[in-house]
C-alpha cells in the first residue's frame, strides 16, 4: 500500500487518539475510577499506526500488556475501551479483563495479554489458520523487548519460518524491559539481529517515525501476504511514562525522558513530515486534536455513566454456555 | 458395533471428525512419522493432506499455535507425546487457553484438544509416567476428559473436538491395547454424564481411567465375599457429574474412590471432599481413596509394582469401607 | 518482638539467612532496582554483593538455572514476580527440582526455594491473580508453605532456605502490608506443624493463609451466635500435619476448611478428603469448603468481590455445619 | 590441555567402553534383563570422549535421555551403570533412574534427563555457581539438535552469556529428532549459527572425529575456565541405531545407516589417526578391546547377580529424610 495524505492523516489522527486516551485513562485512574494498572503507550505510538496502517480490518493482530495502542490503531471503539477500564458492563470485554486484556474480536484484535511473549504463539497460529485455509490474511504480533528473552520468541518464530507462515513479528524495543534498562539483562542489542536464527528477514526502524515504520511494515505484510513468510521488524521506541502506574523510575533520569519527548515524540515527527509536504495546515491539527479530544472526552463520560456487570456475569464466559447452542 | 483396540477408536474419531469439518487439524511431534507413538494419527497425513504438522521439539509452541489458530476458527487436535511434558507448556494451557473465553467477555472461544498419553507404560520413570488430572480441574474454562474404554474413547474423543472450548484428553499408555466394542460412525457422549459400569447395592465404587478396569476385576472378587458394588465412572472429571455419584453414594452410603495417580491432593480427593460436604447424610463408612503412594514414578519393575495400584487396592478398600 | 509487615518480616529472614550461610543467593526479575515489586529483596544487592542477579523475562530459565546451582550446593532464593508466571516453568518445578533426589536415587538435593506472591492484589484479573496450591501438593518431593503472619513468614522462609528439598514458598500479595509482632533473630518453625490460632470447642475451622485472618474475623461474629471455633493454620499444605488437624476435629466433630483458591480439586479438597477419610466416626455435620467459585478472577471491582471469600463466608459455612 | 598419546589411548578406550557397553544393553535388553527403553549413542562416541578429555573430576557435566557415552567419559562404573539399566539396588540411582536418569554426582556427572532441552538451564545453574562461589569449575551441557528448538536453549544460553558464566553447551546433532529427520523441521541447518543471538561463539565441529572435537573443545574449556564466557559447539555426528529400542526407522533407509558406519565410525577414525602416528599397535588395538570386552562382561554379571531394591525404596528419596540430619 503506497504512502498518500489521507493515509498520513488517519496514522496522525490515530496517534493523537491514543496519547489523548491514555492522558484521560491516565487521570480517571489519579479519580479513582481506573483501578488495577496502566501500562502507558504514550511515546510508542507511531509503531501502532505505521503497522495497522497496513492491515485490514481481517488481518489479526495480537498485543501485550501495553496495547491500548494497537488497540485504537486496529479500530477498537475508545468509549468501550475507557469503559473496560472502568470495569463497566459495556466494556469491550464486559469488564472481565481490564486494560491488559482489552480485546476485539469483530476486528481481529485478539487482545492485549498480560503474560511477557505469550501473543507470539497464538499470532503464528492465527497466521497458520490462515495458511490452512488459504486465506491471505495476515497476522501482526507485537511484543516487547523484553518478550524477546522468552522461549516462546524462540518456539514459535522457528515455527512461523518452517512453515512459512504469513506473520510478521513486530518487536517494540522501547530499551526497558519494566524497572530494568536492557543492556543490563539482554546480551544482543538489536532484537533484529536474532532473525538469522530463523532464517527470515530482521529489520531494525525507528518506531518514532510513523513513515519508517509504515514502509518496513508495507514491505513485510506485502511478502507475508503473498506467501513469502515471516519477517521479524524491531522498532526503537520509547515510552514517556513509567512501566504501569506509580512508578517511580529509578532506572533513569527525568532528563532523559525530556530529551526524548523534546526530540523523539512521534506525533511531531509526523507533524513536520506532512507539513513540510502541505500535507496537514495547523487548522487542520488543530481539527484532529479537537476531534480526538472530543472523542475521548465522549468515551469517559459513556464509561462513567455505563452500569456495573451484574453479578451473575461472575460465572458467566467461563465456558461456551450450552444453553446459547442453536 | 466393531471390536478396536483403544488407540484404534481414537483414530476412527479422529477420521470421523476430520472427514466431517475441515477446521479439524492435527499438530504434534512425530504425528506424520508412525502416525505418533500410539499410532493414533496414523493415515492423517495421506487422508488429509496439509491438515498435519508435524512439529520441532517445542510443546509451548505448539500449544501457543494451537491457541492462536482455535481463536481464528479452528479446531486442533493437538499431541503431546507424554502428558509429562505438557509442563512446558502450562501458560499456554492455563493463562491462555484456558482464560480466553472469560477474559475477553465471551468473544474468544479456543476448540482445541489436547490430547495426553499418560501413566506408566514401558517402564520409562519419573518424567514419563505421570498423570496430573487434579491439575487440569482445578483451573476453570478447562474440561477434563478420562475415557476408560475403546467406546468412550470415540464419543468422547468426538465431543472433545466439537466442544467450542479446551479439553484435556486423558488418554493413559496402557489401555491402548484393550479391545473392546465400538459403536460405529456417528457416536457422541455428553461432558459431565457419568456412566455406571456395573450397579450394585453395598458400595459406590467410582473408579477413573484404568481403574474402572481394575475395579471390574475386583467386583468378581468382592462377589465371592457377598459385596455387591457398584461402579461409577465420571469419565469427564470437569465438568463432574455430582448428580450421578451422589445418587449412587445415597443408595449404597459407602464409598471408595480410585484412580491411578498419587491421591494427594488428585482427582480422587476433589470428588471425595464433594461426598463429604453433599451426601453426609448418607453416609455409613468412611470415604476411602485408592490411588498411588504420594511418590515419583520409580524405574525399576520391582518398585513400580508398589506403586500403581491394583484391583487389590480396590478390594481392600472395599473391605474396609464394609467393615 | 518487633511490629512489622509481613513483607519486612520476610526480608528480614532473607537478610539474616545470607548473613548467616554463603550458599544462600536471590535471582528473579526486578529483585535488584526496586527489590522486587513487593520489596522483598530490597537491600541485598548493597549488603551481599555478588550474590543477587537480575534476570532477562524467563521463567524457565530463572528456575532452570536455579535447579542447576542448588545441585551444585547453593542456596537459590528465587522469585517468581507473580505466580502465575509459574507455568512458563513448570517443567523445572516438577520434572527436574522435584524429582531430581528420587531419580538419582538420593545423590541430588535441591534446596531452592520459589517464592510465589499469588492470589488478588490491586486488580489485574484472571492473569495475575492465581493462586494454585494445589498443583503443587499434589507434586512429590515438593513442599509447599503458605505463612498467614509476619512471624510464620520469618520462620518459615528461614527453615525454607534450610531445607534441602525445594520449596514453593506462596505469599499472599494482599497481606504483604499486614503487621505482626515477630521475634528477633534466630527463629525457625518447623515445616509440617499445623499452629492452631485460636481454640475453640465448637467447629473445627481449617484456614490457609489470608482465611487465617478472615477467620479469626469470623470467629469474633460467630461468639455473638455462641458458637466458638477453632482455628487450625496448616501451615504447611505439604507435608501436611494431619495430626494436629485430626486432634481438632475429634474434638468438635464440625469442619469447615477455609482456602482463597478455588476449592474445586484446591487445597481444601486434601484436607476435607483426608478428614472423610480419617476422622470419619468424630464427624457430626458435612465437611464444608469455603473457596472461590471456579472461575478465572474477572478484572471488574464489582465482580471480584463476588469471587474473593472474605469473613462472611466463613460465617455462613459454620452456621451450615452447626445447623 | 595438549593432546597426548596418552590422551588419544584414554578417549579410544573409552569409545569402546561405551559401545560394548551399550551393545551388551541391547543384548540384556533382549534377554529381557533390561526394560523399558534406551536411546543407543553408538555411533557418537567421539563427542562424548572429545568433550570429558578435556574435563576435571570436578567439572559438571548434565546429559540427556542419550547419555550412556556421557557418563562412561565422565568416569562414571560401568557396573553400578549396567545395574540401574537392570533395575537393581546397586544401580548408579539404585534402581529409581533407569536409563534416562544415570547420575554419579561423585564425578559431578549430574543426570542424564528425560525431558529434551532441559539440562541447559541446570548446566547454566551449575556454572553460575561456580562463579558465585569464585572456583575455577566449568560447567558442560550436551543436548541433541532437536532440544535447540526450545525455549529452554533461547533463556538459559542468553543467561550464561549475560553473566559470562564457565559453560560450554554441547549440541550433538545427529541429524535426527527422534522419527523426523531434522532437515523436515528445522530452519537453520548448523545450530552454531545461532550463537550469534546470544553473542558468544559458535563452532561447528566434525563429531566423528574425537581429535577435532577435542581441539575444539579444549578452547572453549579454557576460555570459560579463564573467566571468557559460554561457548556453543554443535558437533555433526550420527546415530547408528534408531532413536530408541524398537524403532522401525522408516525415515531413513539402510543404505544410508550402512555408508555412515563404513565411513563415519568415529573409532575408526581415532584408529586410523593413532595407527599413522604409532601410537596404537594392532596389539594394543586388541588388548583396549579385550579389557572393555571384559569389564562389560563383568558389568553385566555384576548387574545379573545384584538384589533387587527392596519394596521400602518406594518411599526413600522423596524428600531428604529428616532422620539422617547430624
Ligand atoms: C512471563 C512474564 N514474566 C514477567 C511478567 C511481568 N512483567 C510485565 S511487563 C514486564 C516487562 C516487559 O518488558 P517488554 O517486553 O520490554 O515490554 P515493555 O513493558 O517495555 O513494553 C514484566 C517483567 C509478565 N507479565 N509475564
Ligand atoms: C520436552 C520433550 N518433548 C518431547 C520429548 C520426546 N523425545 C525424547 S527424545 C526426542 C528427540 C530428541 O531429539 P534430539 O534433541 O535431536 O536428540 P537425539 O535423540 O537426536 O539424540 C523426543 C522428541 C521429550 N523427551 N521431552
Ligand atoms: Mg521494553
Ligand atoms: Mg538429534
Amino acid at each position: 500500500m503506497s504512502l498518500t495524505q489521507e493515509k498520513c492523516l488517519k496514522m496522525y489522527t490515530d496517534m493523537w487518539r491514543i496519547r489523548l486516551f491514555e492522558e484521560e485513562a491516565n487521570r480517571q485512574t489519579n479519580l479513582g475510577n481506573v483501578v488495577g494498572t496502566l501500562h502507558m503507550y504514550c511515546g510508542e505510538e507511531a509503531v501502532a499506526v505505521g503497522v495497522c496502517a497496513n492491515l485490514r480490518d481481517d488481518d489479526y493482530v495480537l498485543g501485550t500488556h501495553r496495547s491500548h495502542g494497537h488497540c485504537i490503531a486496529k479500530g477498537a471503539q475508545s468509549d468501550k475501551m475507557m469503559a473496560e477500564l472502568f470495569g463497566k458492563a459495556t466494556g469491550t470485554c464486559r469488564g472481565k479483563g481490564g486494560s491488559m486484556h482489552v480485546a476485539d474480536f469483530s476486528l481481529n484484535m485478539l487482545g492485549a495479554n498480560g503474560i511477557v511473549g505469550a501473543g507470539i504463539g497464538p499470532t503464528t497460529g492465527t497466521a497458520l489458520a490462515s495458511k490452512i485455509r488459504g486465506t491471505d490474511q495476515v497476522s501482526v504480533c507485537f511484543f516487547g523487548d523484553g518478550a524477546a528473552a522468552r522461549g516462546t520468541f524462540h518456539e514459535a518464530i522457528a515455527m512461523g519460518s518452517l512453515w512459512q507462515l504469513p506473520v510478521v513479528y513486530v518487536c517494540e524495543n522501547n530499551g526497558y524491559q519494566q524497572w530494568v534498562p536492557r543492556k543490563n539483562v539482554a546480551v544482543v542489542d538489536s532484537v533484529a539481529d536474532m532473525a538469522g536464527s530463523y532464517s527470515i528477514p530482521g529489520v531494525s526502524v525507528n518506531g518514532q517515525d510513523a513513515i519508517e515504520v509504515y514502509e518496513v511494515i508495507a514491505e513485510a505484510v506485502a511478502r507475508a501476504r503473498s506467501g513469502g513468510g515471516p519477517s521479524l521488524i524491531e522498532a526503537r521506541t520509547y515510552r514517556f511514562y513509567g512501566h504501569s502506574l506509580g512508578d517511580e523510575q529509578q532506572y533513569r533520569t527525568e532528563e532523559e525522558v525530556e530529551e526524548r519527548k523534546r526530540n523523539a515524540d512521534p506525533i511531531n515527527i509526523l507533524r513536520d513530515f506532512m507539513t513540510e509536504r502541505n500535507w496537514l495546515t495547523s487548522a487542520d491539527d488543530d481539527q484532529v486534536q479537537q476531534r480526538a479530544g472530543d472523542e475521548i472526552t465522549r468515551a469517559a463520560k459513556f464509561a462513567e455513566e455505563s452500569p456495573w456487570p451484574e453479578m451473575g456475569e461472575v460465572g458467566t464466559d467461563v465456558l461456551f454456555d450450552a444453553k446459547e447452542v442453536a | 458395533m466393531t471390536v478396536m483396540a483403544f488407540n484404534e477408536a481414537l483414530r476412527e474419531a479422529l477420521h470421523e471428525e476430520m472427514a466431517r469439518d475441515e477446521s479439524v487439524f492435527v499438530m504434534g511431534e512425530d504425528v506424520i512419522t508412525h502416525g505418533g507413538p500410539y499410532k493414533v494419527t496414523d493415515g492423517v497425513a495421506e487422508k488429509f493432506p496439509g491438515r498435519i504438522f508435524e512439529t520441532p521439539i517445542a510443546e509451548a509452541g505448539i500449544v501457543g499455535l494451537g491457541v492462536g489458530a482455535a481463536m481464528a476458527g479452528m479446531n486442533p487436535v493437538i499431541e503431546i507425546m507424554y502428558l509429562d511434558f505438557i509442563t512446558c507448556a502450562m501458560d499456554e494451557v492455563v493463562n491462555q487457553a484456558a482464560k480466553m473465553r472469560y477474559m475477553t467477555g465471551g468473544q474468544a472461544s479456543v476448540p482445541m484438544v489436547v490430547r495426553l498419553p499418560c501413566g506408566v507404560g514401558r517402564l520409562l520413570a519419573a518424567q514419563h509416567s505421570q498423570i496430573m488430572e487434579s491439575w487440569f480441574m482445578h483451573v476453570p474454562g478447562l474440561q477434563v476428559v478420562v475415557p476408560s474404554t475403546p467406546a468412550d474413547g470415540k464419543g468422547l474423543l468426538k465431543t472433545a473436538i466439537r466442544s467450542p472450548d479446551p479439553v484435556m484428553f486423558f488418554e493413559y499408555k496402557r489401555t491402548y491395547t484393550h479391545k473392546g466394542e465400538v459403536p460405529e460412525g456417528e457416536y457422541l457422549i455428553p461432558f459431565g454424564k457419568a456412566d455406571v459400569k456395573r450397579e450394585g447395592e453395598d458400595v459406590t465404587v467410582i473408579a477413573i481411567g484404568p481403574m474402572v478396569q481394575k475395579s471390574l476385576e475386583a467386583a468378581v472378587l468382592l462377589e465371592d465375599e457377598g459385596y455387591d458394588i457398584e461402579i461409577v465412572d465420571p469419565r469427564t472429571l470437569s465438568p463432574l457429574d455430582t448428580e450421578t455419584i451422589c445418587e449412587s453414594v445415597r443408595k449404597t452410603g459407602r464409598v471408595v474412590v480410585c484412580g491411578e495417580d498419587s491421591s494427594f491432593a488428585g482427582s480422587v480427593s476433589e470428588i471425595a471432599a464433594m461426598i463429604a460436604e453433599s451426601c453426609f447424610s448418607d453416609l455409613k463408612a468412611p470415604i476411602v481413596r485408592v490411588g498411588s503412594p504420594h511418590v515419583p514414578m520409580p524405574f525399576s519393575a520391582e518398585l513400580v509394582k508398589h506403586v500403581v495400584p491394583e484391583a487389590a487396592n480396590v478390594v481392600s478398600a472395599v473391605n474396609r469401607v464394609m467393615s
